[in-house]
């Protein structure tokens, strides 16, 4: 389906290279045929094949924006240790993979010292877990929508829990993500707690800019709530604020109507969402607290109110029991209690039809 | 760069996390236009708002995506980020890579960029961080020369990802690897071109438990699973269980369908296939012992997506079981009706979950050719507010005709 | 808030009867004052009081289109052993009140012979439920909206079922109910099995009726999938028969567009709703079968799923779990499996946001 | 009747279960009129059609209600049923009578109307099934006359009804009977002269058995419930036990919270209150041993209703808890503020769930005066859409401001 090149020599539509190129010999040849894994000690996972051969992998935490200089340390470390081999996460870990048992901890030495940790895996056999990378975005580093800063707020956070990516403390998995706005780039509406930068007041039309960038119709359209309304006379758009949700997609369609507050734009915790299907069904996270302060550099209250998320449930659930499962077995109320969390009237939904999110059942707790 | 400088990032160099400051900062140590991103950045923690602008479209020759174009409020006061744009560059499925191809990536973007890259994007790209729009084609075509090509972006599909898979995991029911570069290999033009009505997003994941988050981020997504039976060893159970593993609280009832029997003396399991949801947990928890049946394939589920415009959506199941063997024909078939179908009735920016809902699954399922199974639901409807077609249908007759005909009798 | 009557004699606005005037002494005494209560036998509880007092109940089957000649006669029978004491049932039967043990098989074989059996009781404790009663509504007999009749379908219904009413022989308890058109007016919306009337071709409009008896605007807005659209100029309205789903309530709002259709119009079966708290949380009723024949007089199609859906769940479920439970335990895949029934397309729901009806997990049986 | 006259109608006086046609054929008997209704049935079974007409208009004097017109197709060939009107009577609350009561209906109804009943209607009401427009007054002056009264229709209160309650049950946390009779009564006006968008139902069921079907069959539903602990007598539970109940099995297992533990030596029970959430099941089956807690109440749920127009729906807690004690003042301030913001609201036919849907549950309890609390919700909402007031937030700032000074500076 690759279209004709545009001029004789120009190269494109050539893909990704294969990926047969990056494997280690012990992958090549193991393709398909693995046996089992064990998990060393934290960071560390033999992987063993049906033909006996190991493979070892050192999971190191990233934070993801990484510069070409320390890529190239990263190298030099796979190269001496791993025979030119490593790979990367879909958490944006890095993972050194190599055959050679005894030099696991002569390496762990070394990407410690440059300053990456290691750790970050978890033992469903032994049902200790530890937390991975907080899957993030690109926030004030390089977006036009973000509400608040991505790579910031992870930091803080991963300062803040660093014992639980060390250490496999943990109950259950638990999958922290970040998004800097409502496109939620990322896995956000789906992580056992998430954060998303949100706006709290409608956009800011500059009539000016809008009529010099924007679309009218399409942008109108966009509004999901049907805010905005075109005013032809002045070539420009209204905002209905009593319908506005601050979701930003008018923004998105047209450069004239930025949400940006600085005062009042913020965070919302989400938290129950989980992806595999181990146990119980994935399910989507739901909103529990609407809105934080945007706090630089350290996001306080949001570091807290996560911790506070993480570790009650940590003290509390069952061996596996992930954030969302501890939740159907103890109820909301319950999670909302226990975790001392304000239960405020944003919570209850209202967008389409929300029915099926009210209880309609006389079965809960006191 | 000093403390009473850039203060607030100064406090984020702190901690054991490794941190983004560090990297900007080491970047700016050989490329001193970086120090215009930490001062653009600094600003932005002050004032708690972006300074980048709203978009932009630049690309390469050829190409209507790949390239994010950004440009800079504070152009005057940090020139070295006003043009910053951000190319997406296709990782190798997997994400697997020799320290020689990263080398390579790294030489090209120290000569036509910023020096700083994500890796990797949310999507799965190797994320080249900020440029200026004159670099970008010579930057493209030193990557094309040594193999690398850019990912999509805009109204395109986007560049597929998929788990570690056969590579290096024990439980991959499929190839991810190779589906994975077979999609993208063959898709290069819906990649490069947008022409759709919004995006699409190929995720793959090796068994259901989804490492590549692929139920949630891709609107189809391939999971590995199996029909048959789960194998059991029952000499690795023994072990386990020797080794202290609680068999009965671990496994047996963690098992949502309560489908396993331990046989404590004997130290076996049983399962019972026939309601086993395949779920995963017990093979999570003793991957020695049990492993995924032979009769393997993938759950396609499409509609995945983040909650912009309709709420967001966990991706549904389409098609229960499908055989997944090189050249994945079948697959190509069923991704091109949907496309067929999205091109033909999607809206500009509706995604395939918010079509499939304004359209109706009878519409859908019938377009792509698949057969309703109650597998793709979770319940039936409750509302009987269906409708029917003219072939379900006995010729129709008219109440009045009854009516008017009975009042006139007698 | 009573307003004032229309003139000086006229009564009006006085309510009911106050219900004490109905209760027999031994209520009146322990009201409120039960302490438990046991299943004497099929069709017959007593309920104990506090202070010991025991008031005994027969629980008599009703087809609830009853004339007055016998409502005097089932007066005659609760003078004679009741002390003129009797109630009917939230699902229409008729319970006979005493207090003389001894008088309890007299009044059976009396109120039998008549033709009115005894039984439709159920026993918790030992987890024996007898099947009830089958709520319903008007039909032919009365209503102008119905798309099948009502109390035709459910005499051949109780006629198969029978055994059941008598015999507390199923493991859970078991509601069935009926509605002969969309507008469901009884719990056919949650209930263990359901058949409702549906329609299944668009209005048949006749634009002289329209003109003479309808509303154009409340008529059009009626419609809930904007099928509708007001034809100014001939005064009637035309039907997109693409977008009619047939819930006929634009004919609840204008006699002009009738959707009666004999050859077309029929029954769906529904299930596995129920109303209780008890165990699992109340729930709505899923469409289990499109659409099946009106065929009167005794709807052989209708009896025979019914008995499937019935039989399959009694033989399979655990003590107390009712079809919904099953359903939950199973598997939907494998209710159709194991029913017989055929899964089409029309049970996927396509009417408003219906994405929570889709399985977003690879969680399944095969 | 002859088989032969009506061929299909008679095959439906076979079997067990009692006949509606012999009902009707009972009747006519004693008011061959009904033979029409018998004649006219019987052809609807023939064409399987209806032959009612559409509605029509008729009532007794000062009401709005009551009263459900029909006519029918076949005037000419069953004249004995050419109006065929229904009167809904007030059933007394409980569906308790006296032998007396009932003969009094039965003789009003012999003397005035068809002779045929439903005992009783869905809603609770006694329908008295089939009269002409002349006979309405006269009936209805006679029923009140001899204390009844009408039921509702129309956009109008409807009928409340109550389960058996305290009358005859164990279960009962609140006083049905009395809580229907006292809304009835206090409500008449509402009952009697249809004034508001669209139907509203109000059912009583006094506990979470809900043998009234009231979450789904009313717009207000009051279902009894506790708060405290649930008592337990050890002495019958050991008596159960030795009788053979299987209290693991059939208890134990069946908490949907599993928060009850059997200790089976001492076959005693002890239940986690704290994660009880009051479904009933172990008091069902064990009904001598174990009884609701004292500090007892009622759920207010709200929005029951039929799948016309916008699906079926189960009512919603909106209330989780309140104290039922007369005369009930909360409980009626409750529903008169649901009214008032229904009223001003609500457009034509749209019941109380549709309209709390259109305007969102926040504004639904700020207008009713309820607080939020995670009872009413399964789960919170997956979408971050909603809304802030403006005493929520700070003073506003424009981003526009922001950049045009950053842009201007240098
Ligand atoms: C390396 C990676 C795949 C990749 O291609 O990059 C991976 C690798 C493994 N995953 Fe995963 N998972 C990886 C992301 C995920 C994700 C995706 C995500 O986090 O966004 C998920 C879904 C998360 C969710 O449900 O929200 C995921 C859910 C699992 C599970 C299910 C756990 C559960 O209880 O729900 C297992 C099973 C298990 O625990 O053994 C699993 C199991 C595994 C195993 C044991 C598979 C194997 O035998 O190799 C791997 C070792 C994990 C360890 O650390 O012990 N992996 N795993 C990813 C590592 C991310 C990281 O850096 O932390
Ligand atoms: C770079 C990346 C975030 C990151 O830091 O990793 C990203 C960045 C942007 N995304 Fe995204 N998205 C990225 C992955 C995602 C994902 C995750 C995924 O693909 O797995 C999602 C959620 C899944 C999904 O597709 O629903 C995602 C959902 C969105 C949306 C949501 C609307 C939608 O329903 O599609 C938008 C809005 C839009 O398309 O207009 C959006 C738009 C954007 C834009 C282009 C901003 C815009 O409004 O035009 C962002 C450019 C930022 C910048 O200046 O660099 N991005 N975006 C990710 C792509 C990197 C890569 O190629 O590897
Ligand atoms: C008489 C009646 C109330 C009334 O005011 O008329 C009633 C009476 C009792 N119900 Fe009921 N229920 C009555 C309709 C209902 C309904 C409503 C309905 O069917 O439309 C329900 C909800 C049905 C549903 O969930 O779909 C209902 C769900 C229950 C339950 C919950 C059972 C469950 O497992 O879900 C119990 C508890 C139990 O089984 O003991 C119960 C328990 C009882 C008890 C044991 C309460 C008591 O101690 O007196 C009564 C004796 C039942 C028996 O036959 O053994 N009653 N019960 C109704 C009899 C209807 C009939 O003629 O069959
Ligand atoms: C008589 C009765 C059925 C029966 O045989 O028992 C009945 C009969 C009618 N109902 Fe009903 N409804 C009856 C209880 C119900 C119930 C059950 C309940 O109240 O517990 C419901 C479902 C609950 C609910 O309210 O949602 C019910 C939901 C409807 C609807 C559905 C639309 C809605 O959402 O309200 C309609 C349509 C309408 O109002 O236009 C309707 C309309 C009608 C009309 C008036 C027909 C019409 O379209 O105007 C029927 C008159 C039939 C006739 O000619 O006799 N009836 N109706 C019930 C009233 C008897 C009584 O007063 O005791
Ligand atoms: S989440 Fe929003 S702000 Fe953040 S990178 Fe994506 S589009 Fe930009
Ligand atoms: S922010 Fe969202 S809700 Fe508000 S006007 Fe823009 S598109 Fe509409
Ligand atoms: S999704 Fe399955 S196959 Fe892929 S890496 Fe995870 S556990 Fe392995
Ligand atoms: S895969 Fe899941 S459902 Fe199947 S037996 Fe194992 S735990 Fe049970
Ligand atoms: S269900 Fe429909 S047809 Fe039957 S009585 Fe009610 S409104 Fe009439
Ligand atoms: S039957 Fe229903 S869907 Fe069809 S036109 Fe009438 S109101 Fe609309
Ligand atoms: S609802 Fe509860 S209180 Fe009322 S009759 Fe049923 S079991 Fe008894
Ligand atoms: S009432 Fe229900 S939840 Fe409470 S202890 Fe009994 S069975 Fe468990």
């Amino acid at each position: 389906m690759a279209s004709e090149p545009f001029e004789e020599e120009y190269i494109s539509d050539i893909g990704p290279p294969h990926y047969e190129k990056m494997l280690p010999p012990v992958i090549k040849k193991n393709y398909g045929k693995w046996a089992y894994h064990e998990v060393v000690k934290p960071g560390v996972l033999v992987h063993v094949a049906e033909s006996g051969d190991k493979l070892y992998t050192v999971r190191v935490g990233s934070p993801r924006l990484l510069s070409i200089y320390t890529i190239r340390e990263l190298c030099d470390i796979a190269d001496k240790y791993c025979d030119g081999y490593l790979r990367f996460t879909s958490r944006n870990n890095v993972e050194f993979l190599l055959t050679d048992e005894s030099k696991i901890d002569a390496l762990i030495e070394e990407v410690e010292k440059i300053g990456f940790p290691v750790g970050g895996t978890w033992d469903a056999t032994k049902a200790k877990y530890g937390l991975s990378n907080i899957v993030h975005t690109q926030g004030w580093i390089h977006c036009h929508t973000p509400a608040i800063d991505a790579s910031g707020p992870v930091k803080a956070l991963m300062d803040a829990l660093f014992d639980h990516f060390k250490n496999m403390d943990l109950p259950g998995l638990c999958r922290i993500s970040l998004a800097c706005c409502l496109n939620m780039c990322g896995a956000v509406h789906a992580s056992d707690i998430s954060l998303v930068g949100i706006h709290r007041t409608p956009p800011s039309v500059d009539d000016d800019v809008v009529r010099r960038t924007c679309e009218l119709p399409s942008t109108v359209a966009s509004c999901p709530t049907g805010a905005l309304r075109p005013d032809m006379k002045n070539k420009t758009i209204k905002v209905d604020e009593s319908k506005c949700m601050y979701c930003g997609n008018c923004y998105t369609m047209c450069p004239g109507m930025p949400l940006f507050d600085p005062e009042n734009g913020g965070v919302a915790i989400l938290a129950g969402g989980k992806l595999s299907d181990a146990r119980s069904p994935a399910r989507l996270s739901k909103v529990v607290v609407p809105y934080l302060p945007n706090n630089p550099p350290r996001w306080p209250e949001v570091v807290d109110t996560i911790k506070a998320i993480l570790e009650t449930w940590a003290a509390e659930a069952k061996p596996h029991e992930r954030i969302g499962e501890w939740i159907d077995r103890i109820g909301w109320e319950k999670f909302f209690e226990k975790t001392g969390i304000e239960f405020r009237v944003q919570l209850i939904d209202d967008f389409r039809q929300p029915r099926h999110t009210f209880r309609a059942t006389t079965q809960f707790r006191w | 760069m000093s403390n009473e400088e850039f203060p607030l990032l100064s406090d984020l160099k702190k901690g054991p996390w490794p941190s983004f400051v560090t990297e900007i900062e080491k970047t700016a140590e050989k490329k001193p236009e970086m120090r215009d991103l930490l001062k653009q950045l600094e600003r932005s923690y002050e004032d708690k708002i972006t300074y980048w602008k709203h978009g932009g479209i630049v690309s390469v020759k050829g190409y209507g995506g790949g390239v994010i174009g950004r440009y800079s409020f504070l152009a005057k006061e940090c020139p070295g980020v006003a043009e910053f744009h951000t190319m997406r560059v296709n990782q190798p499925a997997g994400w697997f890579y020799t320290t020689e191809a990263l080398r390579t990536i790294c030489d090209i973007w120290e000569k036509y960029g910023s020096g700083l890259t994500n890796m990797h994007g949310s999507t799965g790209d190797i994320i080249l961080l900020g440029t200026t729009t004159p670099n970008l084609q010579p930057c493209f075509n030193e990557l094309a020369k040594n193999g690398w090509d850019l990912g999509g972006s805009g109204s395109a599909l986007r560049t597929p990802s998929a788990c570690a898979g056969p590579a290096r995991c024990e439980f991959a029911c499929i190839d991810t690897l190779d589906i994975c570069y077979e999609l993208t290999i063959t898709y290069q033009d819906e990649l490069h071109r947008p022409m759709w009505p919004y995006k699409f997003k190929f995720k793959i994941a090796g068994c259901p438990n989804d490492c590549v988050a692929s139920k949630a981020r891709s609107d189809f997504a391939i999971v590995g699973t199996w029909k048959d039976e789960i194998k059991i060893n029952q000499e690795e159970v023994k072990k386990y269980a020797e080794a202290g593993v609680d068999i009965k609280g671990q496994v047996v009832d963690n098992c949502p369908t309560k489908c396993i029997e331990y046989d404590e003396e004997k130290k076996e399991i049983k399962i019972d296939n026939s309601n086993c949801v395949r779920c995963m947990h017990c093979i999570n928890v003793l991957p020695k012992a049990l492993k995924p049946g032979d009769e393997r394939g993938a759950t396609i589920l499409m509609g995945g997506k983040a909650p912009i415009l309709e709420g967001p959506v966990m991706s549904w199941v389409i098609v229960p079981f499908m055989k997944m063997e090189p050249p994945y024909e079948e697959l190509k078939e069923l991704s091109e009706a949907v496309w067929d179908f999205w091109d033909e009735n999607g809206k500009f920016r509706e995604r395939l979950a918010e079509l499939i809902e304004r359209v109706g699954m009878m519409a859908f399922l019938e377009a792509i050719g698949v057969e309703p199974d109650p597998r793709q639901i979770k319940e039936p409807r409750a509302n009987p507010f269906y409708f029917w077609r003219e072939e379900d249908l006995k010729p129709r007759t008219d109440p009045w005709e009854i009516w008017r005909k009975a009042e006139k009798e007698m």
